[in-house]
């Protein structure tokens, strides 16, 4: 029986984006800037969009050849940790998993719009149909020249300048790639994200496609696969990152807060579950970055698989406890809006979903090692 | 006392009664509680639907006629609550009057206290609030610090509550004050007051919550001068019928008013929310580990629901006597919040849609509720500070 | 969507029989008799045995025509209860259980070994041939007018002077009576068991049974099921007793040992979970009377099933846990062999299978409760 | 500094020598861990597989050759270690000796204690015990009241130490005891002895564990009188000397001699011990409820190893210095307890069968692994203790 590789390690990109993404994070994202972003209809800022492109973080994992830096996408995970450790959102990360998309298709109609991408374009990927994100059918479908369909939970699509629709053609999938600028807005409903860093609409698809829009190719089943399973990876990073604040949240109230004459901390009911969170942050790190050395701009490999189903699920259930934990530890301050505590709860809320929750990714692993 | 046929027929005219009478959705999120009624809009409503319930005769049956009430039997009242819950009406929001004042007034209160504020809680015309918890001593009520200082005939009032349901719409408030810092027992320093809110010096300022909305206040108090008349009993009481008060939150049988305080949220009805949600194209309801949690949850849920029946059973709680009264308040609102949670985990992607999609199951209900659910957990006395009560009178153990 | 009945009663009889257990087993099992006994080749005394016969509790259940009491089984909850809390073990529940399926066979042919039972007569049944409890397959045959096959975990067979042994006999469900003297050393292998305070054979049939062995009818299924069930509420209230004195014991170290200056029964990391344990306990009593108040002589309710099964799966978990958590509590002391809380723990890991797991339970509540 | 080449080469001939030299199964219980030592036949057996073990030259690689060991570079013993482990050898039992008192010897003896006690270490001729513990203070070594007085060219030992391992076999002790009751700081009045064991006035006396097993005895001190040579460094470096002890225990790294102490229990030996294991008829393994719960031990049990590596790569540390190395311990041994106790459990029936069953799974290797988890979870300090020192170390949480 094997559960896979437990090497970790540290690439010198690695390093240098650990640096530089806490410091621009720490810079871009005061808690104040994230709760005047919480109530306004884009989500984020524009300006910041605009930092990351400057730091050439759309274009990390792009080739090349479409003006990108071709480094592994395991490189995201360290940026995306630091950007959930300040609650940064921004559509950076449905516009990597869209560049990801269209890499992992390995057909020449994806290059431009990766080039796009590289260049600063927003883009996202349509990936569900319904509330099931280990179910991999399809209703939307391209006939006649117009592609037909509901998307729904779609991340990121009033931002985006390009949005990446699986469909089918004739029984085969396909990857159409839709301007958000021809999506009207009545076609498009707002979703009410509970995590309020975050927008998502739903999208009802009728559109006039042409042929130069659609990508077609065997590989598209699995790169989209995969591509979810990079998503899983993506969100236990940032997940990983929030549970280190919302834990070192609690961890100050408990260090300030007295209730019986002595300080809450010395507590043992709440220190000991503050170790808890603490064991279960450092296990999601040890996941996460062991699931960033086994990726690859290549197929992923068994372990890769592995190591993001084991991530996704320890990484969901860390944020959830964390979350939950922070609310109850700051008592009466913790049932206000005003406590931060609430923000990491609703994130939790979100992530625990994202692209399949811990108990699905749990079945496929068991699949994974005990089927084979 | 009223017989078996009786009490069926009148359970029969309530749940018929609510059958007809049971309002329309109003088109606007309604309070799960009655900690979150957070607009006009709400107490409009639901001040409308007080006074339905209480035209009708199904509010303060067991008070006196003279104050409002039809001097009935206690048991109708909690029959009537019950059909309430079953029939899935909106709460009879003036709680704090209805389950905490009035039951005190009733029950100690002079004949003057009496005539001047029982009615108006049943018809929700007088709203009140609670001014036990302060900032600084969340699970700590008898440190409260706030200030009474008699001078003349009035009271001078400095400090600051937390937690005041609907502070900023009540009329009234139940407040606990320290008359004596002096004391030797912290506990003998306090008093207790019926409070008008509308005075010079009182400023309720919204606190909004963790779910977005509103519902409590905290109130603060800079010289506010408030009748002597209004100190209850007598100083230095404060602490006892603070204490009195909070035994009145079982019920009818302890001589509430009755009413819904939380519409009910029951584990059926969270497995029922869960019937058209997938995951990986099957039912969610059909995979054996979902299933599993279920069953858990049920398992707790009726161990609970039984607990309740065998508390009162002497033959049947021979090893820790006075465990299941007291573990009470700490599993239903644990248990309350687990089964939420797991609510929302098991929605799929819906579950990160809040309350005003569209496409949220049931309205983003089960979200709110879970956020909800801390309010239990956390109020009247954290679940840590319960579990310490528990290990400490039940099991003995040492402080 | 019914969770089954939540009624409570107590009979008259149950009051009796409480007082009555609880004074006799403190009586005959001082925790010196019981680790006195562990070591025994019977496992059980004699005498103690001659006095619930005495008690007329092997026959409570049995129809007075046959000599019982003509009670509900559900009266045997407070006995075992009462057992349990002592650690009393002797062929009681075998018998119970033997007497049950007899009873439920609703033929004529179980009134000869119901009587004997009544009587002071020992007797077990052959629930399984696998170490699977939820498997109702059958290896035993009766063929040519002898009994063949092998029969595992067959509890108090040493003792018993009725084994019932479910075999088929021309594809059809019977049960054989037969008596424990025809068995020869041979034939039987004593388990080893955890619990040191019970014994179990496996057993190597092939004997030569007559007809007036042979118990036969359409009803047989479904009375051994029940028994099973039956089988399972026992188990739970007997642990729910046990899980009580464990508690007491774990409760008892903590109000008198000291650490770093202080009783450990200050620290909250001890307490909280004595408290988790007394509350599993609540809630395992309640589920265990509540489905006593359920049971009937006749056939099984849906609301009894539900009862039973949920019974099980509580008392399970809780004797673990209070087990568990005593030896850990009791520190370097639970560790040695001369602390009662092995004794409990030990108990816990027979409890926890017997008549099926927890999870087993789960799934067949999940379902009567869903799928109806 | 030997070649990959060397590493590898070697690496292949220790599992060669192993693979042809493991001992067959003796027909008796052979200890899971140093600690289960507790009869005369375990005794002889691996006494004969330590001698083997050394002679083969696989134990004590790192120490000097004039003392028995061969002046290599460590990583060859933590090779053989490894290889050891892998191929499922039995323990070497002397675990006192060869991972803790040699060690210690080995870096800060004198010369003459050098030549006294390595080599008979190695051999399993000299077998070493500990005595730190005491009945009364458990988790809290510095209140050690053990007395050493000094008298003349002796010391005078009374008091009780507990936990000794193989106490009953041992030749030589190290022992902690109180040469100064009158120090400022409890720690300063503790002394440290390489005290001889059969010598009047101590007396083992063996315990039985949980398991129903021996392997340490209760040891009592009456008036025992020792060569004042036996003092270790100077009176008063105690305690100092007892936590550089307790260091040793990370492996041949650290200075120790190598071995194994506890056979290895691993996750994927209890999944593969399951194979034959049916529930309804169906392979467990098929079950999805108990393939989510092993998925999550493995995903602990991989989260672990990670994190053993990632603890020494200092840019995948930077939010909780420290963490990993001092949680380390309580990760591990409640990870291994909740494992084999999982094992117990999904063995239906035969979950209920012990050590003599031939019909126990494997022996009934996880019913007794599952007892034994505990010696890991309290010794050394208990969970709860480890919880509090990582909240304060890590956390800075208050005591």
């Amino acid at each position: 029986m094997d559960f896979g590789a437990t090497q970790i390690q540290v690439s010198e990109e690695q390093l240098m984006l650990q640096d530089a993404a806490a410091g621009l994070c720490a810079e871009l994202s005061s808690i104040d800037r994230v709760r005047a972003l919480l109530e306004s209809a884009e989500g984020y800022d524009e300006n910041v969009w605009q930092s990351l492109v400057d730091m050439g973080w759309t274009g990390l994992a792009i080739p090349e050849e479409q003006g990108g830096a071709g480094l592994s996408v395991g490189e995201f995970v360290t940026i995306f940790e630091a950007m959930g450790k300040y609650l940064l959102t921004t559509p950076l990360m449905s516009t990597v998993l869209a560049a990801e998309l269209l890499r992992r298709s390995s057909e020449s109609a994806a290059h431009a719009p990766l080039s796009a991408i590289a260049a600063g374009s927003k883009a996202t990927v349509a990936f569900l149909e319904s509330e099931d994100w280990m179910d991999a059918s399809l209703g939307a479908r391209v006939e006649n020249g117009r592609l037909i369909g509901r998307k729904e939970h779609v991340a990121d699509a009033a931002a985006a300048d390009l949005i990446l629709v699986p469909a089918t053609e004739n029984g085969a999938l396909v990857i159409v790639v839709v301007e958000g600028s021809s999506i009207g807005s009545e076609a498009r409903c707002a979703h009410d994200v509970i995590d309020a860093t975050r927008r998502a609409q739903a999208l009802n698809l009728d559109l006039t496609v042409t042929d130069s829009q659609i990508i077609r190719g065997e590989g598209l089943a699995l790169a989209l696969d995969e591509t979810r399973l990079i998503g899983a990876l993506l969100v236990a990073a940032e997940s990983t990152g929030a549970a280190v604040s919302c834990l070192n949240t609690t961890v100050d109230y408990l260090k300030t807060r007295k209730q019986f004459g002595k300080l809450i901390g010395s507590y043992q009911a709440l220190k000991h579950p503050a170790v808890d969170i603490l064991c279960a942050i450092d296990s999601s790190k040890s996941l996460v970055y062991q699931a960033a050395a086994e990726m690859s701009n290549d197929r992923l490999s068994r372990d890769a698989r592995v190591a993001c189903h084991m991530a996704k699920s320890k990484a969901s259930e860390t944020i959830l406890f964390a979350g939950d934990r922070a609310v109850q530890f700051h008592g009466g301050m913790g049932f206000t809006y005003e406590c931060d505590a609430q923000l990491y709860l609703r994130r939790a809320l979100w992530v625990q979903q994202a692209f399949g929750d811990p108990v699905a990714h749990r079945k496929q692993l068991a699949s994974l090692l005990l089927d084979a | 006392m009223a017989t078996e046929q009786q009490l069926a027929n009148f359970r029969e005219e309530v749940a018929g009664w609510l059958q007809a009478n049971k309002p329309a959705d109003p088109g606007f999120l309604l309070p799960q509680s009655f900690m979150e009624v957070g607009s006009e809009q709400q107490l409009d409503f639901l001040r409308e639907w007080q006074y339905k319930l209480w035209s009708a005769g199904y509010l303060g049956m067991a008070w006196a006629s003279e104050y409002g009430g039809q001097g009935a039997e206690p048991i109708f009242q909690s029959i009537a609550n019950k059909e309430m819950a079953r029939a899935g009406v909106p709460i009879a929001f003036n709680v704090i009057g209805l389950g905490w004042a009035g039951p005190l007034i009733n029950d100690l209160g002079t004949p003057e206290e009496k005539s001047k504020y029982l009615k108006g809680i049943l018809t929700g015309e007088d709203i009140w609030c609670q001014g036990f918890s302060e900032p600084d001593h969340g699970s700590d009520l008898g440190s409260a610090q706030c200030r009474a200082v008699r001078d003349g005939d009035e009271y001078v009032i400095n400090g600051t509550k937390i937690w005041t349901t609907m502070g900023n719409y009540a009329k009234y408030m139940i407040l606990l004050a320290r008359t004596n810092p002096d004391a030797e027992r912290k506990y003998d320093g306090l008093s207790f007051f019926l409070s008008p809110m509308q005075v010079p010096g009182i400023d309720p300022q919204p606190i909004r919550k963790l779910t977005g909305e509103y519902g409590f206040t905290q109130t603060y108090f800079n010289d506010a001068r408030i009748p002597a008349s209004c100190l209850m009993g007598e100083e230095g009481q404060g602490w006892l019928l603070a204490m009195k008060t909070l035994q009145y939150e079982r019920g009818a049988e302890a001589g509430a008013a009755g009413g819904l305080s939380f519409i009910r949220i029951a584990l059926e009805d969270m497995i029922e929310s869960l019937q058209g949600i997938k995951r990986g194209g099957e039912p969610v309801l059909k995979d054996p580990v979902v299933r599993d949690e279920l069953m858990q949850l049920v398992i707790e849920d009726k161990a609970l629901s039984v607990g309740d029946k065998r508390s009162v059973i002497s033959a049947l709680t021979h090893d820790y006597r006075g465990s299941l009264p007291l573990s009470n308040k700490y599993r239903w609102t644990e248990h309350a919040r687990r089964m939420r949670q797991a609510a929302v985990r098991l929605q799929g992607a819906h579950g990160s849609l809040y309350v005003k999609d569209e496409q949220a199951v049931g309205g983003g209900f089960w979200q709110r509720a879970y956020l909800q659910s801390f309010s239990a957990t956390i109020g009247g006395g954290t679940s840590q500070v319960q579990a310490n009560i528990i290990a400490e009178h039940v099991l003995g153990l040492p402080k």
